[in-house]
């Protein structure tokens, strides 16, 4: 589909990037097949989808019936079976029923086979709060997927690594959990290759330089993380990696960051207890132990149920809480 | 014989009052217990017309930005109301969806719950003492177990009470719908099962849903009784849900209803049905909309006309605006409330830490730790 | 017509060849492509001698300590290799629970790899190149929604096979047999459902499993063709499922069948069926062994006698003895076996570290920290 | 049930803890009820209920279909309906089919309905590896519960702590799901009281005094610990300490410990990356920053699938790795 004049004067959306790389890949590998509740006509629920099955047909992007178990179960056969399977999860909390199929099966099946049967599979899952959304709208549930060996998790920030990461994931040949941060759909645009590119998995980015404390974050957090930056003093030097890929995460650069800057705060909106914020306070602790100067820091949601609307801003980390607890670092 | 039929079933379709306000006497004969009474036809009647009017209004409220998404029941209040009517309040127990609130309301949920519920807050769920229901429920499929579990601690107990869930077409496509059915069937408990098969579940058209002629026969895979009825007709509705809620009541094990509806909205405020939906279906349905037929009825019975109407009418203006400023009046809840009910108990240490400072770094939480600075910097 | 039917069904049951030999040749006439011929049905007898034996000597060898739990396929022979010849080897694809050994077997499955699979060996699930099946399959249920989605390749890619998936009366009790059945029916891939209703599932009979009065029913639910047969009968399994399978090749879509047979020994080598189950029961269904009235006609068509049975158990030992040896002649893998096949490139940084040194501690690991031990010690 | 000839002689095995007080608890309380897979007349495949079904009725333990989500969500009506059902999920393997009505329900309806619905829930679990069973019998997904707000996560190593912590979940008014580390079941006997008694959710235990390290475990690996601290030199005193509460954890006894150590080893047979060693670890390095004299070890599962069984000892932490991981500590 040619890029219309909004995008290409102002640039893409976060849901722009993803449908273009979506119907590139549909272009050039005719195993790839869209499926989920919805992804059809309508365009999916956030129309990341729009406009694919009026090009690709109602073969290739298939309104399956309403049951997650049956959307990556069915996924799982036809990538046993050679296709690249794109199954969408309407929103995270609807991951529950697919629990079983996902970690069990498209996890394990490599290994369980000893390589022969594999499962090429990229399931797309919009992920986090604060977009006034109703209950089970709104977890972020990527640790437990990162505790799930076998599985790689993504999670794109921008546009352009939205793009590029869904495209490696697509022609990664295992399977891949694509969550796409939902308060960063339509929050800004970016001008981005109009060519497929990809973007390793694994590959963290920095997102600023600095000096003086590391702060690791992914998905919408990272324009909290931005937000706190800039109300940090002049002189206070903050390098802001944006971790990209949940599992397997870049250990190297966060490692390399905080044996330069020797503190760190992390920042998730999952519940703090034994979500990413540990693995990755954890490994800085294991790997820069004699070079930390405070302790690593968690900036995440509280360990509680995300509540309904009218209280999200309060559970999700925002810039005030940030900013605080990088101070307290700094002055620790 | 090698070649034997071992089994058979089929499914009937039951309609009393048809679009046209013409009633099937036969089928439910005046002053019959299956037949509604004309003054609980009249109230429900009434009823419909504040529950409609405050669909359309919770529609205003999310367009106006004083509401988050809402999912309009209009074209459905027959077959919510059916059941409601069939069922005992105070002593039954729904497992609703989020498209029967008039059932809801009628067994005594305060209006303004719902907003609530749609307005982002908790307490939309926070059923009252007395009120025999679970809130509404979002993930679709998953609440009939649950309806199935409380029915079997009634069998256990041996109480005369009967549990009932609500769902839609798209619901009967989740694994635990199926689950639910086999284990109400297998443990014989007193459930009744509402399918309102509205012909939609978001954009997803019943026929590319299932491959079942009808709803109702997903019963014959678990030996239950089963039954299609006119979801649009109160009537019908009530007689089903009538003779079903009955005689699970009475020891007869469980009960699938296929309620035949429309959703003549969009499917949420979220959607816009114009992109995938034929105008011309809706029109068609309007046609059958359960409030015509129902008035239709009650005039030819000389029950009604049009200046009760439009006083009727008027009524529900007053009663919904009182539930919207309710529901609005009701202050934003504290941060305390995030964590209040996560257990009975006192928290855990950290999640009180957690409440206390609404942080979850440890720096500047522990006055030991907050010592301890000093040393850090001479490090 | 306010109470009318709307769809009407019924369950048949197949039955060929009875328990005393007696053969229905109006079912399955001489010569017809839906009999199996006499050289068909004697080398599915032979086979079934070695399936049997085999089956017999690997519960030995866990009763030996040679190798882990295993659950015998002890009279349901007939039900799995009745499929396995209405197959394409080949070309069709099976997706099997672990009952039906006989027809991975004679699809091309090694022999050993199953006995590899139960002695704790993924080596036993490597299915070779030209073999098309997965691995047998341990989380209940599970394994139609693959076979659903493998037809659904088939179906996009035009190739003429059929995905067939086998699993027992218990797994039609999970959510994912009924979202398998209902995707399947839906998209009218070729894909065949074969439940091999055994009667019990572990120590649950069928009737605490469901209420229907057969499992073929629940097909009726996803508007699917569906047949009860009598699963120890080799020509009744094998005309129902080439039936199927054919159907779903010219594009009919799913099928459903339901092989009633039994479990003649315990769920596992882990359990002790004394506990739960009536022998007067397992009595009555040693007369009804496949292999029994199988024999029966092979003997009444002047096929068979003694000395051939004698002959080929004697072959079948030897055979199975070699099977034998070649799986325990398999040395233990490395544990780099633990990490290669974790995914498809080389390894994330953090696993290739735990596959070099079989350590997940930081300690040791990197020359640097090695280096700053002694920094630490300063401390 | 009076105790056999064999437990007042020596002492219950794990499972006669259990099924003793499962026993008590249906006793004085009519509102309990066992449902699950094979769990009436067979008495559970690890005949853990042994007895019950023939001794309460077959309303009160019941053998129920084979489907684990059902199991989950009619007990969470029956809890709801104010039963306190204690449903089996017959391995920890197939707790995935049951993932979304427990997570999804059972561990939110307290805070969703605002206190007005609750879920006296006990879901008991086998878990852990190590007893040469198929795929699917031998994980510890522990981690992802704790993960999981509002759930309580518990698993006791030892007859004693299973009988007072199992009393104690099921009179919590609250889901708890209760871990039984199935390679301890039946491996050593313990005299503990024949009357009823509570262990509180979420206090620690510690198994060993020492000074110089503190091992932080849970399960069956509470042995392996044992094992290795067996060969450490004289010299070298470990503070062992058993979790038994995975969630909430008792922070204050570890955080205690290690500022009295100075160092840290936690052990757990589930994967490292995202497990809760780094949740541990992390609380330890927040809260005991300046007392770590080095950086906390984990020694766990490795980052793959739970390989069957001829390669599973080769993959569970056993006392050489622990011990070794102890000396590289105590050598830092
Ligand atoms: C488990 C789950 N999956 C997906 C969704 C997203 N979703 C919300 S409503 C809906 C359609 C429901 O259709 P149906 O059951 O027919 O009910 P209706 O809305 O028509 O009343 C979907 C897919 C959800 N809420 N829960
Ligand atoms: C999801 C899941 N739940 C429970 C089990 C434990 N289990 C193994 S076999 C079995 C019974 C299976 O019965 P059925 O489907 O009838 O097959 P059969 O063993 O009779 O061939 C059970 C409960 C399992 N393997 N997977
Ligand atoms: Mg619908
Ligand atoms: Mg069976």
């Amino acid at each position: 589909m040619p890029r219309s004049d909004m995008m290409i004067e102002k640039g893409l959306t976060l849901v722009d990037a993803i449908n273009e790389a979506l119907a590139q890949e549909m272009e050039h590998d005719q195993r790839v097949i869209l499926l989920g509740e919805d992804v059809g006509l309508n365009g999916g629920v956030f129309r990341v989808t729009d406009g694919l099955q009026k090009r690709f047909g109602v073969d290739r992007v298939v309104d399956t019936p309403l049951a997650e178990s049956g959307i990556m179960g069915t996924a799982i056969g036809l990538a046993m079976a050679g296709m690249r399977p794109i199954p969408e999860i309407q929103f995270e909390g609807f991951l529950g029923p697919a629990y079983d199929q996902l970690t069990n099966h498209a996890a394990r099946y490599r290994t369980r086979s000893r390589g022969a049967i594999t499962i090429p599979l990229t399931v797309r899952v919009p992920v986090g709060g604060g977009i006034h959304a109703p209950e089970l709208h709104s977890d972020s549930p990527e640790a437990i997927y990162a505790h799930t060996p076998g599985l790689k998790v993504v999670m794109p920030s921008t546009p352009y690594d939205a793009k590029g990461l869904l495209i490696a994931s697509i022609r990664d040949p295992d399977p891949v959990i694509f969550f796409e941060p939902k308060r960063v759909y339509r929050s800004f645009r970016e001008h981005i290759p109009e060519e497929e590119y990809t973007i390793p998995i694994g590959q963290a980015k920095v997102v600023s330089e600095g000096t003086d404390l590391t702060v690791v974050t992914w998905g919408a957090s990272v324009f909290e993380c931005l937000a706190a930056l800039d109300r940090m003093p002049e002189d206070v030097s903050v390098e802001l990696i944006d971790l990209r890929t949940i599992y397997p995460f870049d250990a190297d650069a966060v490692v390399e960051s905080v044996r330069k800057t020797g503190r760190c705060v992390v920042v998730h909106e999952a519940p703090k207890t034994a979500g990413m914020g540990a693995e990755i306070s954890s490994i800085i602790q294991e790997h820069c132990f004699l070079h930390l100067k405070s302790p690593v820091q968690r900036v995440a949601g509280f360990d509680t149920v995300m509540p309904y609307y009218k209280l999200e801003l309060d559970y999700l980390p925002d810039a005030t809480r940030i900013a605080e607890s990088i101070q307290q670092t700094l002055a620790y | 014989m090698p070649l034997k039929t071992v089994y058979k079933a089929q499914i009937e379709n039951l309609q009393v009052l048809d679009e046209n306000g013409v009633f099937d006497e036969k089928l439910a004969p005046e002053g019959k217990p299956e037949r509604l009474a004309d003054d609980q036809a009249l109230e429900a009647y009434k009823f419909m017309i504040v529950c409609r009017h405050l669909d359309e209004v919770a529609f205003k409220l999310q367009r106006s930005g004083r509401m988050g998404t809402y999912p309009q029941n209009k074209g459905q209040e027959a077959a919510a109301l059916g059941v409601a009517l069939a069922a005992r309040k105070g002593e039954d127990f729904f497992c609703p969806c989020y498209r029967e609130n008039a059932a809801l309301w009628w067994h005594g949920l305060p209006m303004h719950y719902i907003l609530l519920h749609w307005m982002g807050d908790e307490r939309g769920n926070q059923i009252p003492e007395g009120v025999r229901m679970t809130p509404l429920s979002i993930p679709i499929g998953t609440q009939m177990l649950h309806a199935t579990g409380i029915a079997w601690a009634y069998k256990i107990r041996k109480e005369p009470r009967v549990a009932i869930t609500f769902f839609g077409d798209g619901a009967t496509s989740e694994g635990d719908f199926h689950e639910a059915m086999n284990f109400a069937s297998t443990l014989q408990v007193p459930c009744v099962f509402i399918c309102q098969n509205n012909h939609w579940a978001i954009s997803v058209p019943r026929e590319i849903q299932m491959n079942s002629e009808t709803v109702a026969q997903k019963a014959i895979a678990y030996g239950m009784p089963t039954i299609q009825v006119d979801g649009n007709d109160l009537f019908a509705v009530y007689k089903a849900a009538r003779e079903a809620i009955e005689r699970a009541r009475a020891g007869g094990g469980p009960s699938f209803i296929e309620a035949v509806t429309y959703r003549l909205g969009d499917h949420t405020t979220a959607d816009d049905a114009r992109r995938y939906r034929d105008p011309n279906e809706v029109e068609a349905w309007i046609g059958k909309d359960p409030m015509i037929r129902l008035r239709k009825y009650l005039s030819a019975r000389g029950l009604w006309d049009d200046a009760r109407q439009a006083e009727h009418e008027e009524k529900a203006k007053v009663i919904v605006s009182e539930v919207v400023k309710t529901a609005e009046g009701i202050e934003k809840p504290t941060t305390d409330d995030i964590f209040d009910h996560t257990f009975a108990g006192p928290l855990p240490v950290e999640l009180e830490r957690q409440k206390a400072t609404m942080r979850t770094s440890s720096l500047g939480q522990e006055p030991e730790q907050a010592g301890l600075s000093g040393e850090a910097r001479r490090m």
